[in-house]
């Protein structure tokens, strides 16, 4: 992926797929409605779509900075202390356990339907696969720099924040790519349990009045913020990782 | 004797008792009687049944009158058979603790509502029998949770809520609920609870036979409603609970007792009431949504 | 013939043999007692009593595998002996005051050169000093590739690099295990007399393959050979390190060195 | 983690905790039941239970094997082909960002009420966190230990399997975990799509009916079954990554 | 006196000058011409010429960081060059004939010594040759370690285990970046014994430090030196590798030899 803009192509690629499928497979509209439907609906509707565009995007990105910093956090702590890590790794596994779409209506009951809810819904999402891939690659320090860092008089916190820290952003950008990608399922299952804005609840209000086309223009919205993340996640990674060896 | 036919129904959301006759058709014996070999599957989401059933996969489908005329209107190729139940079981709930207690008190408050669209304009005409727009109420999206968004205090009252069931729930949570009927205020009178089937099958032989079988069973469990009731906990015995059994008993008045009669007036003016409020574009012909099968 | 080509540093042998300068004054002795090494059942060497004596270079030498870095790893504190005691002659504690060079360079990836070099402040969170972590890579050679990062470098610069991070530490104790092996001849004797100067008077404890540079560089050398390893008696060498390898005494000590070589190797096989 | 037991001695604490929130928080049944409640429900109801975990559990192990496997296939297919790659990848960001309820219609229509359609849903959560996991490590690869392959004619594909692969199973045993902690949310969200069994929709039909208390009894055996899971999957990688350093 | 030591193996210094056994049947000269290399704007190598006679060893040497590797590299096909050419006298590619050591020893952590020695075999999915393994093993001593894990290896031993995989390979060419760098005398001695047996009558390219190496194993010797590097006239050595240290040839080579890599590092200077 040497090229950003490459997924915006693959996007043209399967728009053009999608278009195939939607004349020649004969699926009726309310399956599958057809591109040229759903772009005159995001054109009728810009507006409408834009404003509660906004609405997902914010929660998604502070679903993806509170879950980012949590699951960091997790992992830096279960890697300060095997105490820590032991106890606190089966609750993770448990966090993860408990279907958050199962949970989501006591989630909106406990946090109210505003923007909390769907806050933790998506932390809830995201964290995991960023602190249980961080915590990998804490741990899978090279020795030899842990034993030289020790011959150096570093404290605990300095070897793991200038050793293991940077060693383990590989395994870091692996988890937060990874929970990029799925943020905005969390932020959107938020929004399905209740709400009265953002993309999930036009789409949920779309799908039961059968308006398949306006469900679909803001499923593509939503790809889009979701490519559009992904992109700028492996922008950064890519920046911040000049030294790993990329071999492909 | 012959094979029976296989016959595929899609409920509309959960196993419960508004679908007791189905249910008891099967305890009687009604389906084999009519030659019939009947599935109800329950689907998690109350939208997918029409759709699937548009596109072939189930022969029949539960669906409400509402629901009908729009997804006539999106171009979906399906009408109403039979009625299942002939009379509202919607409902506009608040709790006493609110302090409302007329439709005009609703002003400036949080109202929520799980099927937009729908629930939004029995809401419009609701609200407006006492002068008020939507543009006076804050509508949330609460997904079925009315129970627990009205107690939480996270709503001011609910649309979508049923007699039988959420109110009834309200009360043995030891709250006085203040229920606002909708064909009691601006609403014309409805079916709530219709077989759908699809326009290609809509002449199958084997509906014929199935509604006959339902109307057996309704009329059975209207003379034997607490035999059926042992028969249907013994089917699902996690539905064996106090709310259940109190629906049971409320729900018996309400199911049609001639599934296949059609009020063709009915239909009508419920065109007229969703064209009226912006939820259809045109009013369809009666006999283009619903049919009354021979019988 | 051979030696006649390293005539860039003659010197005068000190007359005091094998003393040049006293220890600094914080550099201690470091005395190995009774030491005992074992992976599972298999005894990688038992009693070890070694005296590192304080601000002079000790050499070790001894065939592969013996369990000469093993034993540096437990004087670095870096390895639990399986039995014995290792002690500072000052009575405080070893590992807080060393500079350890391991068998690998182990320069961090994402550090540019300059910044491989100046690690130890890095690590502690001390304040940094650029000036005299260039000083080194100048004396290393490698003062135009400062803000190269690890992967851009050759293996004898990634061991220069190394070199330059262990004497930018300036500890009292200095552990080195082969850091001139990925060196050519010439660039070898310049980095071994930069260390000779840079850790004049400082205890050092230097693992080495190369018998004449053992003999350049070391005031007492020691081989370690056997199943499980022994140590053979001290060897001194005359004059001050670094020895020009014209020095005779030099040459005399290579050989009396080569013979114990030689002798631990037949026994061993 | 040195003992497989010891999360179950978490969920104990858990249990305590939750209790003490019951009781002394005041929280209404509906927002939180209160363990002893759950407790009499998983008694009574032990057989009704015991007989939908059975469907649930089949269909995680089933979605866990084919998600792993798709997963690994995606991962290895985009580092044998960089086009692959570059096409690849955004498809599968697009396929974590689609919300599931927006495809049911589809996932039904193509796969019918059965089994399928859940092992398709539970799949599809499960595939990405370890492909990208795994596409992460093959990537990683020290670059010398390719060059050695390289001079030692090994093909491309022998390159993939006998040296990338087996250098990037840390990182593939991170994708693995992940995987096994959401395997069971994959298979709840496929019987939300429509089932008549497993515990996704007991849970469902009990909050259907605020029965909280059988939510929560559901919830809890899910839990155990994906602690359980995972437990099995960390062992099994401890076994297999016996070489990889790992200091904690 | 140093030398007297290695008095392991005499041998009668063959009649022909430089010319032992002739090549293997297959084994092709290689010939470089006008190689150039550069990083970026900085100029590593430019007009290269080389001529890698076949069957025979060609030792190169040269200041750390001048462009050895890279130049095994770009012979082993690992690497592009930015200029020139490389060819095999028989006209085939090189690359699917050679066996490359590199300057690290790159074992494979998950697997044995012994399995990392069939690596090759194991790599191509050929048939494995266990036999011919442990006989490496044992020529490098490590026979007792076969089913040790690299980590639990010496720096050394993982270096023999290297050296055995690259001999086990069997290959008309074969490219070595200072593979004995981290051995002890005694044992570097041995193998490069070992090699120069297996590997006689093979066209093999060698990265050497150690002066004294190149001329006991190498049949021409050429430095590489300055920036951007040239490549000094090549020194012949006469006799077969291995040859003595005692051998009288190989000590006028290394006057020579070091002489040449004087001029190399004072011009650079
Ligand atoms: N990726 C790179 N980018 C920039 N410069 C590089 C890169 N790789 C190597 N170099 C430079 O190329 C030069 C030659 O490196 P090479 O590894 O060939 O040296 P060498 O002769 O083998 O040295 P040594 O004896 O230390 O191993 C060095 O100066 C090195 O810094
Ligand atoms: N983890 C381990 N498990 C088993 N044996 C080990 C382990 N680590 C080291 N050894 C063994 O300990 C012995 C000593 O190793 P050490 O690295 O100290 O040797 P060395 O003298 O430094 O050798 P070299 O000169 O090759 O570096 C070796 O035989 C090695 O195989
Ligand atoms: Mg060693
Ligand atoms: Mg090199």
């Amino acid at each position: 992926m040497r090229n950003a803009t490459r997924p915006f192509v693959t996007a043209a690629v399967m728009i053009a797929l999608w278009w195939a499928i939607a004349h020649l497979s004969g699926l009726p509209d309310y399956m599958l409605p057809k591109p040229e439907e759903v772009a005159a609906i995001l054109q009728k509707k810009y507006a409408f779509l834009f404003e509660h565009t906004l609405v997902t995007v914010s929660e998604i990105l502070l679903g993806l900075l509170c879950g980012t910093a949590l699951g960091s956090l997790c992992a830096i702590l279960m890697m300060l202390s095997p105490v820590v890590q032991r106890w606190l790794s089966p609750i993770l596994v448990f966090s993860q356990a408990m279907p958050v779409f199962a949970i989501a209506p006591l989630l909106v009951l406990w946090f109210g339907f505003g923007m909390s809810s769907k806050i933790v819904m998506a932390v809830l999402i995201i964290f995991f696969p960023v602190a249980a891939a961080f915590y990998d690659g804490l741990r899978r320090t090279e020795p030899g720099w842990l034993e030289l860092a020790q011959t150096m008089n570093t404290s605990k916190l300095g070897i793991l924040l200038r050793v293991r820290l940077p060693a383990a952003l590989p395994a870091f950008g692996s988890g937060l790519r990874v929970a990029a990608a799925v943020a905005p399922i969390g932020a959107i299952v938020g929004e399905w349990v209740g709400s009265s804005a953002g993309l999930g609840y036009v789409m949920m209000n779309a799908n039961a009045q059968v308006r398949t086309d306006e469900m679909f223009a803001a499923l593509l919205i939503l790809s889009a913020v979701a490519l559009t993340l992904w992109a700028l996640v492996n922008l950064m990674l890519r920046r911040l990782l000049f030294w790993a060896p990329d071999s492909h | 004797a012959m094979a029976a036919d296989k016959v595929t129904v899609l409920l509309d959301w959960f196993v419960n008792p508004n679908q007791a006759p189905l249910f008891v058709a099967k305890y009687i014996g009604a389906y084999e009687k009519y030659g019939l070999d009947v599935e109800l599957i329950p689907p998690a989401d109350p939208n997918l049944p029409p759709r699937l059933l548009a596109a072939g996969k189930a022969d029949l489908a539960i669906s409400y009158q509402i629901q009908l005329s729009i997804l006539r209107d999106q171009g979906l190729p399906l009408k109403r058979v039979a009625t299942l139940i002939d009379t509202p079981l919607n409902s506009l709930t608040t709790i006493s603790s609110t302090g409302i207690e007329s439709l005009a008190d609703f002003k400036g408050k949080k109202i929520g509502v799980s099927i937009s669209g729908v629930e939004n304009a029995l809401v419009s005409a609701m609200i407006g029998t006492a002068g008020l727009s939507l543009d006076d109420v804050e509508l949330i999206n609460v997904n079925f949770q009315n129970v627990p968004a009205l107690m939480a205090k996270r709503v001011d009252g609910a649309i979508g809520s049923y007699r039988n069931f959420e109110v009834t729930e309200l009360k043995s949570r030891g709250l006085t609920p203040v229920v606002f009927y909708p064909e009691e205020n601006g609403v014309p009178i409805y079916d709530e609870l219709i077989v759908l089937a699809n326009d290609d099958n809509i002449d199958n032989p084997k509906i014929v036979r199935f509604v006959k079988a339902m109307q057996e069973a309704t009329i059975y469990l209207l003379n034997h409603p607490d035999e059926m009731w042992e028969a249907f906990i013994a089917e699902f015995p996690e539905l064996d609970n106090d709310l259940n059994k109190t629906a049971w008993q409320l729900t018996q008045p309400r199911y049609a007792k001639n599934p296949f009669l059609l009020d063709t007036q009915r239909y009508d003016e419920m065109q007229k009431f969703l064209v009226e409020k912006g939820v259809i574009d045109k009013p369809q012909k009666v006999e283009e949504i619903a049919v009354e099968l021979p019988h | 013939m051979l030696n006649t080509i390293f005539a860039s540093r003659p010197e005068e042998s000190s007359v005091r043999e094998n003393r040049c300068d006293g220890p600094m004054s914080d550099c201690p002795a470091i005395y190995i007692r009774d030491l005992k090494l074992a992976y599972g059942g298999h005894v990688i060497f038992e009693g070890l009593d070694l005296d590192i004596e304080a601000g002079r270079f000790t050499t070790l030498l001894g065939t592969s595998g013996v369990g000469k870095s093993s034993l540096l790893k437990i004087v670095a504190g870096l390895q639990a002996p399986t039995g014995g005691t290792i002690a500072a002659s000052d009575g405080k504690p070893i590992s807080h005051r060393i500079a350890y060079m391991g068998q690998q360079d182990l320069l961090f990836p994402w550090l540019s050169v300059v910044e491989n070099v100046m690690l130890g402040s890095r690590l502690r969170g001390d304040r940094r000093d650029p000036d005299r972590a260039m000083h080194m890579l100048e004396q290393v050679g490698l003062a135009d590739r400062r803000d190269a990062l690890p992967s851009q470098l050759s293996g004898g610069m990634r061991q220069r690099t190394a070199i330059a991070r262990t004497l930018y530490e300036s500890r009292p104790i200095v552990l080195m295990d082969e850091p001139f092996s990925a060196l050519d001849t010439f660039t070898r004797s310049k980095v071994q007399e930069l260390a000779a100067e840079t850790l004049a008077e400082r205890t050092v404890l230097l693992i080495t393959h190369d018998p004449l540079e053992a003999c350049r560089l070391g005031h007492r050398l020691f081989v370690l050979s056997g199943s499980p390893a022994k140590l053979s008696p001290p060897i001194s060498v005359p004059g001050c390190p670094p020895r020009s390898p014209e020095d005779l005494g030099l040459l005399e000590t290579q050989a009396e060195l080569m013979g114990t070589l030689l002798d631990a190797h037949t026994a061993a096989d």
